[in-house]
């Protein structure tokens, strides 16, 4: 099994999880990260002083999946959260080894 | 349709100017209500012949010792009424999203600063100067000249705060999607044009208040003047600039954009309860009219009764105990006591919010059922409260109480034996109230928008107004979601 | 359990009625206190033979044209102590967790409102009304009829607020796993009846106040009346609604639940603070009374002393400068002043207020000790200070000033050589304020319990009452942790 | 550098007592400014011959009916300054780190708990007591013995929340990384000692009141007294305590380190706004000064214009609507306004509160380029326009206001012909006014730091005052960043 | 080495910790994160109008063990966290090459 | 590619980014989590009665990179981010298989 984690922009969360939902994949872990690459920071300023942040608040997305899954997983993630820009995010592709459902106790595949 | 906006406005001038030239003349007892005074408090505005302006006061008080307790409870109910800026400030606030409360705390802060200095430099001559064919005052431009003078400060203070009152009820329904800067055009035109000549109406001596019916248009505290001009502003503005991205789903669909704090949204409905009984009692402008303690137990009825009502019609259609319509709740009751608060007594007055606490539900969701965003219901409550307040004076008065005074003629509603005069006048004064506040709105947010532009970019506003109209983001050190 | 209370509250109710037929002509001064005014301002409640009710206030102003002042001074302070309510609402949030805050706004919003309408439908009748065997009153129901006088209408929006203090300090000893619909339920059940009848035991011209030892049992303000019946019906609630989950390890060893704004919790007990120079000065209900000045400075001084004595004692036991302690140590001074303000001076104002301090440290250790989940502290704070304040000023009346009168006789206590007869009637008083609001609030809770369930489901409490009651969590754009 | 400071201060106080030998018989109408009252309102403080001290109030009301409304006006300001305490709490809190807000709200709340008892104790009988040589005041402490008076407890409540006021200013320029506990022993320095002896010169009735220029150094209700105090003592206090770590890089650039809530920061402003309200108006210790009205107009307008100055100014330079900056700016308007707020019409009003909104940025900048780190810039804020308060008076008084009368001699600036003398008394008050806030501050400052230690622990500055200091993270429930 | 990932319920974390830790295994990082899985959103509703939220709050925990320890976690996880209703949680293994101490640059198993 | 996982302080943060930009590696996800290790909790208390924070504040670094650059990175990030004492943080490496980037599609280490 693969763990496919996607950093996205936080507006485009919602199209990605419709998209992905669609194509049956509901498991999914969320979570509010600050990213940074290319995309440059925003000039903020405070009480006259001005400063930059450098990190930009992203969402980072995780979904454990089949082995032969993952090529449509990143096809529909790619395709929703796109926008051209910099700052569309990334995706990486890990190895899970094992897989327990908490609830009932299945194991790898059957827990998924 | 800007045709018929300029025709409908035109139509309501001059029904304005033949009116008074119709009646100024057949109805004698036709007084500008806030120069009518109790006995014991002489006229804050002076009649023709003027005394000397007595910018210290030692002379005014010698006409009448007993204006102390009268600049004492004005000033106060002005300090009160001031107060209900950080009010709306959090009820905004708390209803809207993290990421715009900057935008939205300077909107509050800066129409109350900008809307200061427009009504001082224009906004009261206008209202309170010198009548002009019943349709505008004339003089007292910056405060200056004969207005140097202790009587018309505090007029104009109390007046400024309600002033500034109807601007910021607007900034709550154009919420999230407003240039900041064309919101400050926006308060300097309310503040300076919109809201004082409809003030004069009404307050100032002009038409509105020697209607042939009644005893004239009458509006105790302003559900009309205040909270219905802002709320039909705040209708207009929230239909030019549209709805907020994802308020609507592609089919039309409304969705809840739930607000960042509701401790926020609670601690502004205090305050702005709590501002009330500066708002409505106050506006007798003398603590010598002890009808104040009728005025403030009404107040606090019809809140009661406004939230109570909104939180069971919300609870009988989703079995939950929804906290932002009951706020509104609340707000609706005092917008709608703010007309009738001195003429009626306390079980009319839970009737009346009764009535407004579900009104603002209906209101609220029709409304957005049919493509209006109004981010924190400002229309529903001033705008629709505002109605019923003024109308629900033409009913419940019960003939206690005079023409801001406690002498006869006494004001009587439609279910105490007073015929149908009062509320036609109520009729006439709401309608009139709401074109002129809407087609006005339309006409300054629509040239706004036209040569200045309106609406921020997609991206600021998905982004938030904090981090490109200020630069400062609302809570830096908290992780923030949306 | 039940037939110890149900003994406990007969016996009460004959020691109220005996004490009438003993004592009611035996005390030829026996003044229901409220209805006693200073010679400059003539009593707000009408003695037997009323004059004709005066709805528009024009004729009783001239009976008095000082009234305006009076009017003003009860008025003011009447809308500071409204806003308490905020203050209550950010002091109950602050202390409790985020998932809770929707709940305890609506509790707080909502307790004023229902408040408001139950006790203008009975509560004020009751505890204003024609006495009857000094045990209750009997007219004025909804404020109708000879009650719509500006006079009754001035006293009942002061007593409004009063009756909605002592409601909403329920609401944080039993916060975070109460439901909602029940506290619907018992807020009736406190302004319409268990404020009410005390209240006119004590300041409606009852049995309390006509006690045969000093000048009767006397409460200036309400530390008695409001905190005490408050704070007791909160013991009574948060025993018989049992801990929240956690609160309590399985060994019995209670753990900390910090509250969720340490900002909103300081900042409404500001706002308390504030709002208490109405509830103290303001209870003189006249403005011809210039003791206000020393009540005034009273309440700040034991505030502050509350404050300095808490932090104190727990920076001894802790090296820890407890801010929630410190908090409810200023509160502990404020309502500890409450009875005897009128009557101290200041440098005992300052020791009241330090032993409130130090006692509020030890009440909320106490009970948390014995099992006793209160949030937010409401019992120390309201019950046990509450107690310490009757009790205070049986020690420490210094003789300058009368039964709500600058007149003789003065009340003096023990320390100033008075004797102990006062003191006596301030332990009778605050023993039956006690049981009479910890005995009727078992009953109510109990009886909601057995009809109709008073707490939440196990997961509601879990997931928080907002998500569930409300259906609105507190603060959705932020990462909650809790 | 202490050597220095000795110097100065030993200067100044033979300055002080040289004046009162040179001046003090030269100068017939040499009033102390507090006592003076128009002929309505009889002196709050007694003169010489002392009727006897009157702690009921009867006879002091039988001497003047009209005190009772005086009694309302003073209280009602004096609990709306107190409420200011709220705002500061919310200001400070707003523009600091999450990590430290539970610290920052203990300040706030001590400052006015030990600020009471130490002005209770000590600072009222040297501010107020019986002249000594024009330097001290000598009797009232503890409000004892003839200080038991409704009279002189009104005058004590009203000065002793000003006195809290300018120590809690202080608190903000020193936020995040001063002890706590030090900054209780400061608090008990400026209550009991730098506030009062000051405050003495200027309002009870010493040395500077009658400087032989103008009508002798005025500062109507305290940008001096209070705001320039606090703020030079804020600035000394910056100074002596140094930057928090990472307000400058390495090579001296200051950064910025954004404020954790611009929804508590703005409603803190809303509400110091509201209480400037007391302050001001209140400041004529007189309802029968009819003035009021002037007052509260100017206080307003003042507000108004500094806000949209500082707005103006920051967006020409930045392109962003700065909410900080703007809210300091409003804040900057109501300091600059409150010397000359009695003496000016609106127009000059307006112009302050422009100058003010512009130096307040300049002064916000600067103080940053040279190194000083003031978090909520309130060095600025009240130090810089506290001196252009004290200033401005010099140049726009009018001449239609008297020595808080109504009475002649008038008060008039050089632009209204009334030559440099005021402001030469101006110019001199305000230095006097720095040198000795600011060189007094050194010292106490200084002291506490070689001896018990000023600042926290690197570590504890890092991971937050309230882990350390209180052991209460103030938003347990939230993700915090930093 | 394995990470061991497990997403838990938000008011099973103290018995979770407790348990590790009973276990002798007191490392871990904690993260707060929104699931989607099986389990049934709320159905929430502001100013009267009712959306549903997907995302439940969660709690990510992760821990870096030995192999021969990944057992032994897992089951003492999944003891602790279990209610028996959906929402249960999920628990994922995935290979760990490399670990240090910043504190001292021990490596791997020393660093654990 | 590798997958370098850092725990560190909140304080040592910024720090540690500039470290690794003058190295030239912008790329990467910051999480804030809470974690537990060696590092004794904070005594805390509530209305006079105390609690201990066992859960401490950090930030997790997640930055993908070549295979070669692990050992520079590592480094960079010890340096940075050590202080000496008890709750310093650790680092993890863990192996990925894939990377795209979303905007234009580009895979592995031409999308780093
Ligand atoms: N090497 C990396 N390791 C981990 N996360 C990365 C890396 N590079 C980019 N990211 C994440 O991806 C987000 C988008 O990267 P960015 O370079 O701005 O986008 P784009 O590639 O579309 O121009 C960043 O905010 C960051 O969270
Ligand atoms: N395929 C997946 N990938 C990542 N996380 C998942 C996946 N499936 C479930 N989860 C996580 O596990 C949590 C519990 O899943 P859920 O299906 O509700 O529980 P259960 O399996 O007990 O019915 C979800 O909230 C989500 O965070
Ligand atoms: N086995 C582990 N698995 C996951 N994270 C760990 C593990 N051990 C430590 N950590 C993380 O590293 C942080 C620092 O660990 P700690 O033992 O306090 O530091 P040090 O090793 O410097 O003494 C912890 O707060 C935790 O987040």
């Amino acid at each position: 099994m693969q763990k496919v984690t996607a950093v996205i922009r936080l507006e485009k969360f919602e199209e990605v999880r419709n998209a992905l939902e669609r194509k049956g994949y509901p498991g999914m872990m969320l979570t509010r990260i600050e990213g940074h690459g290319q995309q440059k920071g925003l000039t903020q300023q405070f009480r006259g002083r001005q400063y930059t942040i450098e990190m930009l608040p992203k969402f980072k997305l995780e979904i454990v999946v089949k082995d032969e899954d993952v090529k449509e997983i990143v096809q529909t993630i790619i395709e929703a959260a796109r926008t051209g820009s910099t700052g569309d995010g990334k995706i990486f592709v890990s190895p899970v080894t094992e897989v327990y459902r908490i609830r009932t106790g299945e194991t790898n595949e059957a827990a998924l | 349709m800007r045709r018929l906006m300029l025709i409908t406005m035109i139509l309501m001038l001059m029904l304005g100017v033949s009116s008074v030239n119709l009646w100024a003349e057949d109805v004698p007892g036709s007084n500008p209500p806030l120069v009518e005074q109790s006995e014991t408090a002489p006229p804050p505005l002076p009649a023709e012949e003027d005394p000397a302006p007595d910018p210290g006061g030692a002379s005014t008080l010698k006409t009448d010792p007993g204006l102390a307790v009268d600049f004492v409870w004005v000033l106060v109910c002005a300090f009160l009424v001031f107060f209900m800026q950080a009010g709306f400030a959090m009820v905004e606030g708390g209803f809207c999203r993290a990421k715009n409360v900057s935008n939205l705390m300077m909107k509050n802060a800066m129409d109350m600063a900008i809307g200061s200095l427009g009504y001082f430099a224009v906004g009261f001559a206008i209202m309170f100067g010198a009548d002009k064919m019943g349709l505008i005052g004339t003089d007292g431009w910056f405060l200056l000249g004969d207005a140097y003078d202790v009587s018309k400060y505090q007029l104009f203070i109390f007046q400024l705060v309600f002033c500034a009152t109807a601007a910021t009820i607007v900034s709550g329904a154009v919420a999230e999607r407003l240039k900041f800067s064309s919101y400050l055009l926006y308060t300097v035109a309310v503040s300076a044009i919109i809201y004082p000549i409809y003030g004069h109406w009404v307050w100032g001596g002009g038409w509105l208040s020697s209607l042939p019916f009644g005893l004239g248009h009458l509006d105790f505290a302003g559900s009309g003047v205040v909270h219905l001009v802002g709320g039909a502003v705040g209708l207009a503005g929230a239909i030019v600039v549209g709805p907020r991205f994802g308020k609507f789903s592609e089919n039309g669909k409304p969705n809840a954009i739930p607000g960042h704090s509701m401790s926020l949204a609670a601690l502004g409905t205090f305050i702005l309860w709590f501002g009330w009984f500066g708002f409505n009692p106050g506006s007798t402008l003398s603590a010598h009219e002890l009808r104040i303690a009728v005025i403030a137990v009404n107040t606090n009825l019809a809140a009661a009764a406004g939230g109570v009502a909104a939180m069971g019609v919300m609870y009988l259609k989703s079995k939950k105990f929804d906290i932002g319509m009951t706020l509104n709740g609340i707000l609706a009751g005092l917008v709608a006591i703010t007309a009738p608060c001195a003429w009626v007594e306390a079980w009319a007055a839970v009737v009346i919010g009764l009535v407004a606490g579900v009104l603002v539900v209906l209101s609220v969701l029709f409304l957005e059922n049919i493509g209006v965003d109004d981010p924190v219901g400002a229309v529903s409550v001033h705008g629709t409260n505002g109605i019923w307040g003024l109308i629900s004076l033409g009913l419940f008065a019960d003939g206690t109480y005079g023409n801001y005074t406690t002498e006869a003629p006494y004001v009587t509603g439609l279910f105490y034996g007073g015929g149908a005069g009062q509320l036609i006048a109520q009729v006439i004064g709401a309608a009139v109230c709401f074109l002129w506040a809407f087609v006005l709105g339309l006409i300054v947010f629509k040239v706004i928008d036209a040569t200045y532009g309106l609406r921020v970019q997609p991206t600021e506003e998905i982004e938030g107004l904090d981090a490109h109209e200020h630069g400062t983001p609302a809570y830096p050190n908290f992780w923030i979601l949306k």
